[in-house]
């Protein structure tokens, strides 16, 4: 801390006994509680988001473990290894944690992680609630996997097509813990959306401009609005499915004037926009990466903004081309065929403008940007095959084929996991201090590589020779032995990759080379301050001057002073230009969110098995809620300003 | 030392995932492989001095249906495949008695029940000797019991259409149609 | 460790950015209203979820309704007007408190915003009775068809608005009277916000269960 | 390239049509790829260039206009690529479509149960309407209309050789239409997942000569002639006083349940278990015995026979050609 705080005075007028150091000051304001209960209580951005990457990366390794074994499942015809009451269950409950308690909830922790961080701001806009977000979301994750492990994990696919997820043909409770588990999650996603878009909106960094927020931030922004609009057609379409099953609504019951149909509308009006979601953050990362190790700013950064909203909006046309193979007019087959076709012009533009990016930098291939590159070399891939869906006629033929899987895999494992694990490498420091393994980062991204390719490729191959998706068996005169034996073994590559990757996390964690402010000459300004990021993020908040925060300027960086030091205090700028605004004081640990969550549980789960349990939830959330709202004891030293408008 | 204490902390997560485990829910059991004798269990009940108001004797034999949604779903099928309604009409009554009140002639436990359809009763239930499995014997007991609410919540079916005279999902296409919709879409679809 | 120590050397810094103040904005205000609290983009982004659920429920129902040759299905009933209509119109009414109790918390006038607050909330008490009484005028049960399932669908996706909005106007209405936390009168502007958009959502609600059975 | 129940091993017009569009599709697809991987490719190359000669990031306003230009061009050409898709996929639709001048067309009303396949053969006729279940015979060269009913759940109804699939759901009357220009013997697949044994919910499609079809026809359409030897005699007393008579019919017998498939003619049928298991006395023998072990929880119950009743009913069986 070479900088002189202007306010000094200030801050040992309202904390006489205040240690010198300006640090300590403010560790001692921001930092969580002891022991168990602070860490229950915390509200820190940076705990709660840490916590949810981990829990996400738990729920990806059990769905992963889950897809091995389907694949050891289907790596001969007529393998009688898992039957195919479990085999349902397993790949229902695969695509439905990863599609909701891995990949949302992962881009949105990394959001709510780096996106304060990079926009220079000391927490998220409300930090209670987001801790509240964090709990739903664990309890939904825990309760469909327990579920799993005690035979009542979901059966019906991660897309419950009725009436067979209906009352009629799933019997018992293992639907309705799928449609709760929705509830939870989406209460999570829609919490962490507006964290994002509110803390993005009034507390940037003076001088951050809307036309100077980093590519990574536009992405989150993007992908939270996505989340706004979509993930409430999925909440209703699955409370509709669970009072069809609990309280006898007729929604989807044709004989009774319902429709099949209405579900999938409701659902892929969700589910298209939902790949998205998750692959919009994976474009940010991929900026962020790029621009870092190219040794320049992103190219055509109004292009990749542009794109990366157009992409937001036009996802939200194609949902009808889930359902070319039901009754549908041709002109309406036409109109999504060609809104799919549109979308991949701004698509497009993001990837040429990274191209360009690397063509005129001075690019360092560490891991990181290895992953960057396979992200381009596998996603496009499922881009492209993603056009071959998009038009009627051909996906009348792949459409429900191994194809499906073969497609959704490039895009998902290359659109965002293979930019999620360069950012693991690329932030790894950032967050704990210390460096990954490069020779071992290596070898675990060749080995993913390969394993995604071996595996993925042969399921296309397998669409075009006319497999089915989501069957347990294969007859073995159907000649799709060969090409599953060979997806089977890319499985174990995978496997192995990600092993490895566990491997160089626990190995750097517990011996990594110590890692300074900013190992890698970053753009943006989480590379600012020390690693790990201490808790209140910014001594002083940075005043930002350009598109490049750290580049622009290469000694101090200009600051503001005059927040509260003895306060959770953050500051507020306006919307478009980014002025300081306001002050704002931010909530202490408390345990106020925790207990909603569990009141939204005990609702939801009891909800379950009895209707009254939502009643009784209910009346226990607006306690939890009248406890979060009501004011704490003014504190000492308490001097609102009030701008009373005109 | 941060991974340490999350691992001790998760710890704590898996330890409850652990309990959830200890009570396992038989209720949604799909037994399968059951190879039913076709001399089952209710042979014991080779019965033919019953009289109405009289309940069969006592079974020792346990209905592993009673509490299994999934038996309880498979039951309600076969119920509505056989046409059981024809005379129970969804369990309202019209032939037969009706299924859906306390009232049981015959008992109401599953064995019972099972021995009702077994045997067949006087004034028109026929026996089904022979021509059941005893698996889908308990099945049928079950979900004949959950109409009268014999059954716990949990396991039964969320909505009985047919108790209240409708048509259940499983039937065939309804016919109301909108005849617009049938207009609009020649080439590809004609609503029913 | 070559590469680290290369790419430090090369590009990266060991230290952290030294941060140099050169503003102090101790002098900002620490109360403002409206869309410059945070509080009011967020009750903003949950009101863009609810009215997205609000217009899934609206389009399930038309989407039901042309599955049937006449609607209502036969031997349905047609909804009642009367109470629907009282509620709507005292949903209406409670804006007015609404907007007096907002100014008022604008002018930090206590008096008047308790006053108006109370107001508000028995108005809205009264509209909360009168949508549980239109539940029953709908005339039919939620499970006796698909139509009933939607209609009741958006009438209760919207009581639950309705319940969240009184409820908290009853909250701030009894802080607000207990203890005078200077900083919750944004808030209490802000309950008046939603309270706007909560009756604004309703009238095409409204027309939808009530009136488009009757046109079509 | 005709890969054996692929998608380009096409027996009708719709599916040659598409897998045309498909090749092109894809060499399109394959022809960018590569564009966007030697991009890429120089990209780096160029830049290791830079690197060992100590330059720094190229940002220099000519080197940004050219860029801007080339991504312009790239962007033109990709949204040039999409017209073309978005036409030829237009005209390959308007190319699949039922054809509105067909002649004698003929109508099949195909109804899926969990996990098997009901067809109905409509006729001017009512007499001779003719159900058939997992086995779809059609003629060569002449145009079938095909009616989508669903039963329970929905499913899909899918021949590759022929055309895309078709979903079969409750509550709508979907249709598609086939038609063969050769003749073969095909596998068909339900490919909505449906639920336990959605894997195993098959038929077979043949299609063969008219005449060869009018055969078929007229033979399908006869009851099942009553057993003459003993053995079969008794069989087919087990098949009535047993567990088979409450989900089967036999056309000629007491038999009339329609929970299950008919089985008037299946001796002639090449599969049986919905196209999961040949048509075989010992296979017939183990899917009675207890279908549960080849297809886990399918309707059929398992059926403890004693040997000589399962001889008897198998005798009786193989007699219903």
């Amino acid at each position: 801390m070479s900088a002189q705080p202007l306010s000094a005075e200030r801050a040992v007028e309202s904390d006489p006994n205040s240690p010198a150091s300006l640090h300590d000051r403010l560790e001692r304001v921001w930092r969580n509680g002891p022991g168990l209960w602070g860490w229950l209580t915390s509200v820190n951005h940076k705990s709660i988001a840490l916590r949810s990457i981990i829990t996400a990366f738990t729920f990806f390794g059990i769905a992963g473990v889950e897809a091995a074994l389907m694949r050891v499942q289907l790596a001969r015809p007529e393998n009688s290894f898992i039957g195919p009451d479990l085999y349902n269950q397993l790949f229902t409950t695969h695509g439905s944690a990863m599609m909701f308690l891995f990949a949302v909830p992962m881009v949105q922790s990394v959001a709510l992680y780096f996106v304060p961080i990079m926009i220079g701001t000391r927490n998220v806009a409300f930090p209670r609630l987001n801790a509240f977000g964090y709990w739903t979301y664990l309890i939904g994750g825990v309760l469909l996997f327990s579920a799993l492990f005690t035979n009542t994990g979901p059966d019906q696919g991660w897309f419950s097509y009725v009436p067979l997820a209906g009352p009629g043909f799933s019997p018992g409770k293992r639907v309705d813990i799928w449609a709760q588990m929705i509830t939870f999650t989406e209460i999570a996603a829609i919490v962490a959306a507006i964290e994002v878009i509110v803390t993005v909106f009034k507390q940037r960094a003076p001088g951050m401009s809307l036309n100077r927020v980093p590519p990574f931030v536009w992405a989150m922004v993007v992908m939270s609005f996505m989340v706004l609009v979509a993930m409430p057609y999925v909440a209703t379409a699955s409370a509709m499915l669970a009072m069809d099953r609990l309280i006898a609504t007729q929604f989807f019951n044709y004989a009774e004037g319902g429709d099949a149909l209405l579900w999938q509308h409701l659902f892929w009006f969700f589910g298209h926009p939902e790949v998205y979601i998750i692959f919009i953050p994976g474009l940010g990362m991929v900026s962020a990466i790029v621009a870092t190790f190219s040794r320049r700013p992103v190219f055509g950064y109004t292009a990749v903004v542009l794109s990366l909203v157009a992409i937001g909006f036009l996802s939200f046309g194609l949902w009808v081309h889930h359902m070319f193979a039901t009754p549908l007019t041709q002109t309406g087959q036409s109109f999504f065929t060609a809104a799919s076709a549109m979308i991949a012009i701004p698509t497009g533009v993001t990837i040429f403008c990274w191209i360009a990016t690397i063509w005129s930098g001075r690019p360092r291939f560490d891991t990181p940007m290895l992953y960057v590159v396979g992200f381009i070399a596998l996603f496009t891939i499922g881009g492209l095959s993603g056009l071959l869906l998009a038009s009627v006629p051909v996906d009348l033929q792949i459409t429900d084929t191994d194809f499906l899987p073969g497609h959704i895999h490039y895009v998902l494992l290359g659109g965002m996991v293979f930019p999620l694990f360069g950012a693991l490498h690329y932030w790894f420091p950032k967050v704990t201090g210390r460096m990954m393994s490069e020779r071992l980062g290596k070898v675990s991204f060749w080995l993913l590589f390969i394993g995604v390719n071996v595996t993925f490729f042969p399921q296309l191959l397998l669409g075009i020779a006319g497999m089915p998706r989501r069957v347990y068996t294969y007859l073995a005169d159907s000649g799709w032995g060969g090409l599953n034996l060979t997806s089977s073994i890319g499985a174990g590559f995978i496997a192995l990759g990600m092993l490895l990757l566990v491997i160089n996390i626990a190995r750097s964690l517990a011996a990594g080379a110590a890692a300074g402010a900013d190992p890698w000459g970053g753009e943006t300004l989480e590379w600012a301050i020390s690693s790990p990021a201490p808790d209140y993020n910014f001594a002083y908040i940075p005043i930002v001057h350009g598109r490049s925060a750290l580049w622009a300027d290469t000694g101090d960086l200009d600051a503001v002073a005059g927040l509260r030091e003895d306060r959770r205090e953050v500051l507020q700028t306006t919307m478009l230009d980014a002025v300081p605004d306001s002050r704002h004081e931010h909530p202490d640990p408390t345990i106020v969110p925790l207990l909603t969550a569990l009141a939204v549980g005990v609702g939801l789960i009891w909800g379950i098995f009895d209707p009254i349990g939502f009643a009784v939830g209910g009346v226990l959330t607006f306690i939890a809620l009248a406890a979060w709202g009501w004011p704490e004891k003014p504190k000492p030293n308490t001097h609102e300003v009030v701008e009373v408008p005109k | 030392m941060r991974t340490r204490t999350y691992l001790r902390r998760w710890g704590r997560v898996a330890a409850i995932c652990a309990l959830g485990l200890a009570l396992a829910c038989e209720r949604e059991k799909r037994r399968f492989n059951d190879a039913s004798p076709s001399a089952p269990a209710y042979a014991a009940v080779t019965l033919d001095t019953l009289q109405p108001g009289v309940p069969s004797p006592e079974l020792t034999v346990k209905s592993p249906s009673e509490g299994n949604a999934y038996d309880i779903a498979q039951g309600k099928q076969l119920f509505e495949q056989w046409n059981c309604s024809g005379c129970h009409s969804h369990g309202g009554g019209g032939m037969g008695p009706p299924l859906m009140d306390n009232e049981w002639i015959y008992g109401s436990s599953p064995e019972n029940i099972v021995a009702t359809i077994v045997e067949g009763r006087p004034n028109g239930m026929p026996s089904f000797r022979n021509r059941i499995t005893a698996n889908q014997l308990w099945q049928l007991a079950a979900y004949v019991r959950s109409m009268s609410g014999l059954e716990a919540k949990a396991p039964s079916p969320g909505r009985n259409d047919e108790m209240q005279y409708k048509v259940d999902e499983q039937r065939t296409p309804f016919r109301t149609p909108r005849a617009s919709a049938s207009k609009t879409l020649p080439a590809k679809s004609e609503r029913p | 460790m070559t590469v680290i120590g290369e790419i430090a050397a090369e590009t990266g810094r060991q230290a952290e950015r030294p941060l140099r103040p050169v503003v102090n904005v101790s002098d900002l205000p620490s109360v403002v209203y409206g869309s410059r609290v945070v509080t009011w983009w967020g009750t903003t982004g949950f009101m863009a979820a609810e009215a997205a659920t609000l217009s899934a429920c609206v389009a399930s129902y038309y989407y039901v309704l042309r599955n049937y040759e006449s609607f209502p299905p036969l031997r349905t009933p047609l909804p009642d007007l009367l109470v629907p209509t009282i509620s709507l119109i005292v949903l209406i009414l409670s804006l007015v408190p609404c907007y007096l109790f907002a100014r008022a918390a604008k002018r930090l006038d206590r008096p008047a915003t308790l006053r108006w607050m109370w107001v508000a909330a028995v108005v809205m008490l009264i509209a909360t009775a009168l949508r549980l009484m239109e539940f029953s005028s709908l005339n039919v049960r939620w499970d006796a068809n698909a139509y009933a399932s939607v209609a009741w669908a958006v009438v209760f996706a919207h009581f639950t608005l309705l319940l969240a909005d009184t409820l908290e106007t009853v909250l701030f209405a009894v802080i607000m009277q207990t203890r005078e936390p200077t900083r919750y009168y944004p808030g209490v502007a802000e309950d008046a916000f939603y309270s706007y958009f909560m009756v604004a959502v309703w009238i095409p609600c409204y027309v939808t269960v009530y009136l488009v059975p009757r046109w079509v | 390239m005709t890969w054996a129940g692929s998608i380009f091993d096409t027996a009708g017009t719709p599916a040659e049509r598409i897998a045309r569009l498909a090749w092109f599709l894809i060499i399109v697809s394959a022809v960018t790829y590569l564009l966007v991987l030697v991009a890429t490719g120089i990209a780096m190359r160029r830049a290791r260039a830079r690197r060992t000669q100590g330059d720094l990031a190229d940002t220099r306003p000519e080197t940004g206009k050219r860029l801007t230009r080339n991504v312009a061009i790239a962007t033109i050409a990709t949204t040039l690529i999409l017209l073309v898709y978005v036409t030829a996929t237009a005209l390959t639709g308007k190319a699949i479509a039922w054809p509105l001048n067909a002649r004698q067309p003929l109508t099949i009303e195909v109804t899926g149960y969990q996990w098997w396949w009901q067809f109905r053969y409509r006729d001017s006729v009512p007499s001779n309407w003719l159900t058939t279940s997992n086995e779809l015979h059609i003629p060569v060269g002449r145009p079938v209309r095909v009616i989508l009913l669903s039963n329970d759940v929905i499913h899909s109804f899918w021949i590759p050789e022929l055309h895309g699939k078709q979903d079969l759901i409750p509550g709508h009357r979907n249709t598609t239409w086939i038609q063969a220009d050769r003749p073969g013997v095909w596998k068909a697949h339900c490919a909505e997942f449906c639920g336990h044994q959605h894997a195993k919910m098959q038929f077979d499609v043949v299609a063969e000569s008219p005449a060869q079809f009018d055969q078929w026809y007229i033979r399908q359409l006869a009851s099942a002639l009553p057993p003459t030897d003993s053995a079969a005699k008794r069989g087919h007393d087990v098949f009535v006083q047993r567990t088979c008579i409450m989900c089967h019919s036999i056309n000629g017998t007491e038999a009339g349940s329609n929970v299950g498939p008919e089985l008037t003619h299946i001796a002639s049928r090449p599969s049986i278990a919905a196209g999961s298991l040949p048509n075989t006395r010992v296979n017939l023998g183990r899917w009675i015995l207890n279908p549960q072990l080849i297809k886990p929880g399918v309707r059929m119950p398992p059926n403890a026979l004693s040997p000589a009743d399962m001889n008897a009913l198998l005798d009786y069986l193989e007699t219903l050609k």
